[in-house]
C-alpha cells in the first residue's frame, strides 16, 4: 500500500449543518464523543498501510491546523512523506479557481515529487471502513485506470436524496454517474472512494484546464469515461454520509448500535485523533445512564439515555439528557432537561433549563452558547 | 526552569512485595488511578514544572517501561534539543557495570549530566504517587541557599517509624538523619526527593563511589556524609497527597482513595493534568440495564453489570448480571455474568468464570486475582 | 523567559520584492546560504527562553506551511505551548479585516488560554540578535506596559526612508512614532520589536474595535500613548531590514563581512531551519571561490567571489559568479557568467549565458526559470 | 516494508583497532564522510527501504552513540508506533546479563521481536559504510523461499582469507561456511547482513542459547548449526560500495575514497539520502586568498589557507599559510598558520600550532593526530 498516495477532500457546503459549521468545515465536526469526522478517514488510509496523505483544505483552515498539525497522532509527522495540509490558493495562473481541480493542479509539484505511483481518493464526509488493500487488489488485478468504490443502498425514506449515483455495467464496469432522486428502491451510491493511477490522474487535471470543460475531478470522470479503463468496486459495510445537521445528528446516534460501533471503531484498526490527556469518567451515586456513549472526563451525576457524550462534560444531578450529542466540555446544571439535541463544544445549560427538538430536526445550541433561565 | 535544573528519575526499582503486580514489570510501569502508571505522575510533575532534562535511571525488566515512555511525547518530552534520556548500565573497557544503589546509578551517569552542565540536580522516584510543582522546591531551595533541600512531609506519628525521619532546627536547617527509627523524635519523613547543587552533588558522588564501605545509596550514604561534613541542608516541608504504594494493600487503598469525595489528588485538575500514553481506544459504552455507582470507568470498557465503589481500566466486558463492589480491575478483564468480586485487584487479562465468587463485601481481606491464582493480604 | 509569548508578524507588501515574492510572504524570502528570514527571528525567541510563539501568516500560506510546519526545527512541535500559526481570516464578525488588530483579535482564545503574562513582539523582515533577556529585564524593571526597542541609525544615503522614526525623551520614554523622511542625518529606528503586558494588549485590542479608531497596532500605540505607561529600549547590534529587493540582495551580501555573520549566526545561540541532508560540498581541481558563503550539497567547479551560494547548487567549470545570491538548487552551466543577480530556488542558467544587473538594482531571475543561449 | 520486517542493528563493537577513534566511543559512532558518523550509513539504509522499526543493541560506551541517535529524529525514526527502539543489556530476577554475542545480543531481546510479530527480521551491523536497497534482499529472499539469506559480495582474492567466505551450488544455495579460510574455494564475503524468517532464527536462538557450547555469535554457532540442519540457505549477490573500517589506514582510505571521481559510494544522490544528526551550523566561509583542491568541506568552516585532497568536518579553522594534503579532519579543529598537514587523520578539538609539519607527502604513513600524540601507521 505504501505505491498508494492517500488524497482527501470534500465538496460537501458547510451552508447545509446550520450553526455547527460557522467556524469550521464539516469535515472536522466531533463525531462518536472524542473523533472529529476526518479522523476516521485518516485513520483508515494509515491502518492500511498509506504513508503519503493530503488533505485539500477547506478555508476555514485554522481549526484543521489546530487538529491535523503535523499529523502526529496518525505517526505521520515524518521528515519523508507523512501529511500535507493544502489550504485553497486562488492567486494562481490557471484561470477560474473553483472546483477541486484547479486546487489538485496548484500542487502538481506533490504528485510530481511523491514516489506513489497510485493515487485513492477519499471524501472525508462519508464514512465507510473499506478494507483498502482488498479494494486496491482489484484495482491492480483488473488493470483498471480507475476504480470507484460504490455501496448498494436502500433508502425507502429518501436520506440519500442528491447523492453521488453510479450506474454499473456487467463486470463491473462503470458506465455513469448522476444523482439519486429516490425514483428507484435500490441504487448504487458512489462513497466518494477512487483509486486512479497517478500518470492519468495528472493527464485528466491537464486536459481539464487545458481544454477548459470542467472543473471538477468527479465530472471529468463522466467526461473522460469512454477515453480510460473505469471500473467499479462494491463495498459491502457500513455507510454514514454526513451531508447536513440531520445526518450529522443521525450518524452519531447510530454508534450506539453495537454492530455498527463495532465496525467503525474497530474493524481494520484503531481510530487515532489528537489526545486530550483526560481521566477516566466517574459516575457518581446519584447517575444512571442507560445505552449510551461515554467518553473520558466526564464527570455524571445525572441521567444520561441514547447519548454521545463527548471528553469533559459535565452532567449535574437530577439533569435528563436523552437522545443527545453533548459536545467537549459542555456543562449541563442540575435538574436541566436536554431532549433530541445537539449541544456544540463548552455551551453552558443552567439549572433547570429545558431545551429540545425533534428527532428529525434537532434542537442546536451553538460552541460557547449559554442557555439560562431568566 | 529551562536548563538549569536537570532531573534524574530512578526508576530501576522491583518493588517485590507487589507480588504478581510486578512480577513482569518494574515498580514505576505497575497501573494506576484506571489509566495511569505509577511513573506518569512524576514524569508529568517534572513537564508541568518546566523541566527540559530528564534522565530516567532503569535496570530491572525495562522492557514494558521503555513501550510505555517510547520517545516521550506523552509528556512532550520527545525534543530535539534534550528531553528524556533513559540511561540504562552499560559497559566499558573495565567491563560491564551494573546500577548498584541508587547513588552508584546516578554517579555512573556523570557524563550525561556534565555535558548538559546543569545548577541543580533533582533526584526523583518513579515509585511515588503525588502531585508537586518542583518550582516551588527550587525557590525555597535557593532562598536557603543551601546545598542540598530534601522534601519531606508529615506522617502519621504511628507510621512515622517506618520512613526516614529528618530532625531540623528552627529554621528547618536538617541537624540529624535517622533511618526507620524504633522512637522518632518528630514525624517529618523524607519523601527521596532532592534537590542538589550539581557541583556538590558531583563531588560527594566521586567520594562516595570510591568509599568501600558505601551501599551507595542517597539516605543511607550521601547524604549523612554530606551532614558530617556541614553541608548546608535543608527540609521543604510539602502538604498535599503523597503515596509510596509499598504492598498489595497500599496498593488498594491508594486507588480507592480516588473515589473518596475528599481526595486530594485531584486527577481532573486541568492546571495540573497526568499523562500518559494513549491507547487510541473508544468511549465506554454504558449498556441499558447497566448500573454504575461512585466508580472511575475508562475508555473502550463495555458495561453491561453493576459496579459499586470501583476503577476500571480499559477495554473491560463486564456481562450483564455480574457484580463489582470495592475493586480495581486492570485493563482486557472480562467479568462473566453471574459472577460477584469483592475487594480485589484482577490483574490484566484476567477472565472471571460466571457465577464465580471473590471475597465477601466487609470481610476486611484484599484479593490479588489473576488468572491462575489468587492471593489473599 | 518562559513568561513570554512571542508573537510575530509583519506588514510589509510583498508587491515590493518583485519576482521573488510571487509565491512566498517576504518573511520567507531564502537568507545567509540556508535560511528563511523568519529562522533568525523564530531561533531567537527560542534560544531566548520563549517557549510559546505564534505566527500570523500571510495570504500565501503553504510556503509557511511546508518551512514551519510543527515547528520541529526550533523543537517547538510541543503538546504543551510550543508554535501556533495563524493564517489571515476574513469571515468574523468583527467590521472591518484589514490590519493586524482584527487578525490579533481572532486569535482571542489563545491570549486567553496561555499562562504567559506577556508579549514580545516581532517583525521577521527585521533581523537583529536582541538580548531579548536583558530587554526584558529592563521593561519588568522599569514597571513599563509597553516598551519598544529601537536602534540609533546614520541613514547618509537615505536606504531607511519611510522606516519607523521613533521620538524618544527623557529617562526613555516614549515621545511619538512617526515615518523616518531622511530630514536628519541620524534618527532613531523603532525595529518592530516590542514588549507589551498582555493584559493592556487584550485591552488595547478591545479598544481598538470598540472605538474603531485603528486597525493597526502601531497606530493604536501612537493614539493611546497617554493612558499607558509607553518607554524605549535602545539595541546597540546589527540591523538588517528587508523591505525590497535591494535591502534583501543587500542584507545578503552583507554577511561576507566576518562582523556581521559572525553576530547574525552565532551570538546568542544557533539559527535553526528546517534540514535537507545535504553532504558536505565538493569543490574540484578547477574550482576557484573567494570571500563567499557556500552552503552545503553543493558541486563547484568554477570560480566563486563575493557572493551566497544556497544548498546544492552546481557551478560548471569556467563558470564566473561574482557579487550574487544563488538559491537553493540552482545549476549554472560550463562558462555561464552571473554578476550583479539574485538566482531564485532552482533556476537554470545555461552553457555560456552572461547575465548580469547592477549592485543597487540585481538582475533578479525567478523560481525555477530557465535562461539559455538562443 | 511495512510491519513485516524488523531490523535488529548490532552496534556495541568496540573497534579498538582504530584506537584513539574509539577510545571514548563504540566504532558505530565513529565520524564518517565530512559530516556522518558511522552507523548514519545502516540507519538510513533502514528508513529508506521503509522499514518501520528497528531496534538497535548497544553495550560498549553508549553515551555518544546515544547522544547522536537521540529519539531518532534524523533518520525519521521518531514515531509513536513502532519507531526505533535502544536495546541495551537489562536484569530480571536472576540478576544482570551482559550480551556475550551477536546472536545472544537478539535472543536477549526476543520480547522486542515477539511484541511486534514480524514475519522477517534482518539482522544489520552499524560498522559498514554502503548503501543497500533492502528490500532487493527481502524479495530476493521471498523468491527463494529461504529460512535465511545471508547478503555477499565479490571481494579480492587476496583478501578473501579475511572474512568468512560463502560456497553455494548453481542456485545460489549456500553449502558450506568458511570463517577466514587460509585457502578460499572462492571470494563470496558473507557482509554479516542477514534476512532471517523469524519463526526460524525464533527457534536457533533459543537452541544456540541452551548449547553451553557456543559463543553466541551468528557467524560462528547460528548460521553453521542452521546448514547442518539443511535449512534452506541462500547467499544475495550485493554489487555496489561496501566497506567495513576495521584499520585506521582502511578508515584514512575509505573516506579518501569519497574524492575519487569513480567512486561508488555517490552522497549527492537525492534518491538515496545518507542522513545525519543535524548540528545546525552556518554555510562555510571561503576567504579571500584561500586555495580548495579537490576537497570536500562542511558547515561552520572558515577556510583562509589551502587544501589539497583532503576532507573537513565541522567548525574547523584554517589559518591563513596553514596547508592540509591528503588528509581527514574531524570536527572542531584548528589548524594554525604556516602548520602543514600531510596524509593525517586529525581527532577533534585538535590544535595543530604555527608551523607544525605532519608527514610528508610521498611517505606512505598514515598518521592518527590528537592535541597529546600523533600515531603511525
Amino acid at each position: 500500500m505504501d505505491r498508494c498516495l492517500g488524497i482527501i477532500t470534500t465538496l460537501e457546503r458547510d451552508s447545509n449543518f446550520g450553526g455547527i459549521c460557522k467556524n469550521r468545515p464539516s469535515y472536522m465536526l466531533p463525531f462518536g464523543g472524542r473523533y472529529r469526522l476526518i479522523d476516521f478517514t485518516i485513520s483508515n488510509m494509515v491502518n492500511h498501510g498509506l504513508r503519503t496523505i493530503a488533505v485539500y483544505t477547506g478555508e476555514k483552515i485554522r481549526s484543521t491546523m489546530d487538529h491535523l498539525g503535523d499529523g502526529k497522532p496518525w505517526d505521520l509527522n515524518r521528515r519523508i512523506n507523512g501529511l500535507f495540509l493544502y489550504p485553497p490558493i486562488n492567486d494562481n495562473h490557471v484561470g477560474t479557481h473553483f472546483g477541486d481541480i484547479a486546487q489538485f493542479y496548484s500542487t502538481m509539484e506533490f504528485f510530481d515529487r511523491t514516489r506513489e505511483e497510485y493515487i485513492f481518493l477519499s471524501n472525508p464526509n462519508i464514512i465507510a471502513k473499506l478494507n483498502i488493500g482488498d479494494a486496491f487488489r482489484f484495482f491492480i488485478d483488473t488493470g483498471a485506470d480507475i476504480t470507484l468504490i460504490y455501496r448498494e443502498q436502500l433508502d425507502p425514506d429518501g436520506n440519500l436524496i442528491n447523492c453521488d449515483k453510479i450506474h454499473v455495467g456487467e463486470d463491473n464496469v462503470f458506465e455513469n454517474l448522476g444523482v439519486n432522486l429516490s425514483t428507484e428502491k435500490r441504487f448504487n451510491h458512489y462513497i466518494g472512494m477512487a483509486f486512479v493511477k497517478k500518470d492519468i490522474f495528472i493527464k485528466i487535471l491537464k486536459d481539464s484546464i487545458e481544454q477548459g470543460n470542467t472543473n471538477y475531478f468527479k465530472d471529468a470522470i463522466i467526461l473522460y469515461k469512454d477515453k480510460y479503463k473505469i471500473n467499479t468496486y462494491e463495498f459491502k459495510g457500513h455507510v454514514e454520509t454526513i451531508r447536513d445537521l440531520k445526518s450529522f445528528y443521525k450518524a452519531n446516534l447510530n454508534l450506539l448500535s453495537k454492530d455498527i460501533s463495532r465496525e467503525l471503531f474497530f474493524q481494520g484498526g484503531a481510530i487515532y485523533t489528537k489526545s486530550k490527556d483526560e481521566p477516566s469518567t466517574l459516575y457518581t451515586e446519584s447517575s444512571n445512564v442507560q445505552n449510551s456513549l461515554i467518553a473520558n472526563g466526564c464527570v455524571i451525576e445525572g441521567d444520561v439515555e441514547n447519548s454521545i457524550v463527548f471528553r469533559g462534560v459535565k452532567i449535574g444531578k437530577g439533569a435528563f439528557i436523552k437522545n443527545s450529542v453533548v459536545m467537549q466540555k459542555s456543562v449541563i446544571e442540575e435538574n436541566a432537561i436536554v431532549v433530541n439535541a445537539v449541544l456544540d463544544k463548552q455551551t453552558f445549560i443552567g439549572k433547570g433549563v429545558n431545551i429540545g427538538g425533534s428527532i428529525l430536526a434537532p434542537y442546536v445550541v451553538e460552541k460557547y452558547q449559554r442557555i439560562v433561565k431568566e | 526552569m529551562g536548563n538549569k535544573v536537570v532531573a534524574m528519575l530512578l526508576a530501576g526499582g522491583q518493588g517485590s512485595r507487589l507480588k504478581a503486580l510486578t512480577s513482569k514489570i518494574a515498580k514505576p510501569a505497575v497501573p494506576f488511578g484506571g489509566k495511569y502508571r505509577i511513573i506518569d505522575f512524576a514524569l508529568s510533575n517534572a513537564t508541568n514544572s518546566g523541566i527540559s532534562n530528564i534522565g530516567i535511571l532503569t535496570q530491572y525488566k525495562p522492557y514494558l517501561l521503555n513501550t510505555h515512555i517510547g520517545i516521550g511525547s506523552a509528556w512532550d518530552y520527545d525534543r530535539n534539543i534534550g528531553g528524556l534520556r533513559i540511561l540504562p548500565p552499560f559497559t566499558s573497557e573495565e567491563g560491564g557495570r551494573w546500577y548498584t544503589g541508587t547513588a552508584n546509578a546516578v554517579y555512573e551517569n556523570i557524563d550525561y549530566l556534565d555535558e548538559l552542565e546543569p545548577q541543580y540536580v533533582l533526584i526523583l522516584s518513579g515509585d511515588h504517587i503525588y502531585k508537586m510543582d518542583y518550582n516551588q522546591l527550587l525557590n525555597y531551595h535557593k532562598g536557603k541557599k543551601a546545598d542540598v533541600t530534601i522534601a519531606v512531609m508529615e506522617v502519621p506519628w504511628e507510621e512515622a517509624s517506618r520512613f526516614g525521619i529528618i530532625n531540623v532546627d528552627e529554621k528547618d536547617k536538617i541537624i540529624e538523619f535517622e533511618e526507620k527509627p524504633p522512637k522518632p523524635k518528630n514525624n517529618m519523613a523524607s519523601m527521596g526527593i532532592y534537590m542538589f547543587n550539581w557541583k556538590e552533588l558531583r563531588k560527594y558522588l566521586r567520594k562516595d563511589n570510591k568509599d568501600k564501605d558505601s551501599v551507595h545509596d542517597f539516605g543511607k550514604n550521601v547524604l549523612p556524609k554530606m551532614l558530617e561534613e556541614e553541608k548546608k541542608m535543608y527540609a521543604w516541608n510539602f502538604k498535599g497527597y503523597w503515596k509510596d504504594v509499598g504492598t498489595v494493600r497500599s496498593y488498594w487503598e491508594s486507588n480507592m482513595d480516588l473515589l473518596d469525595d475528599k481526595n486530594t489528588l485531584n486527577l481532573y485538575d486541568k492546571s495540573w493534568r497526568i499523562y500518559t500514553k494513549n491507547k487510541n481506544l473508544p468511549p465506554q459504552y454504558i449498556a441499558r440495564g447497566a448500573i454504575v455507582n461512585n466508580s472511575l470507568i475508562n475508555e473502550g470498557c463495555h458495561i453491561m453489570g453493576e459496579l459499586n465503589n470501583s476503577i476500571l481500566f480499559s477495554e473491560i466486558i463486564v456481562e450483564p448480571g455480574a457484580i463489582i463492589n470495592n475493586s480495581v480491575v486492570l485493563s482486557n478483564c472480562t467479568i462473566k455474568s453471574g459472577a460477584v468480586v469483592n475487594n480485589a485487584v484482577i490483574l490484566e487479562d484476567t477472565v472471571i468464570e460466571e457465577d464465580k465468587r471473590i471475597g465477601e463485601i466487609g470481610d476486611n481481606k484484599i484479593y490479588l486475582v489473576s488468572g491462575k491464582k489468587i492471593w489473599e493480604e
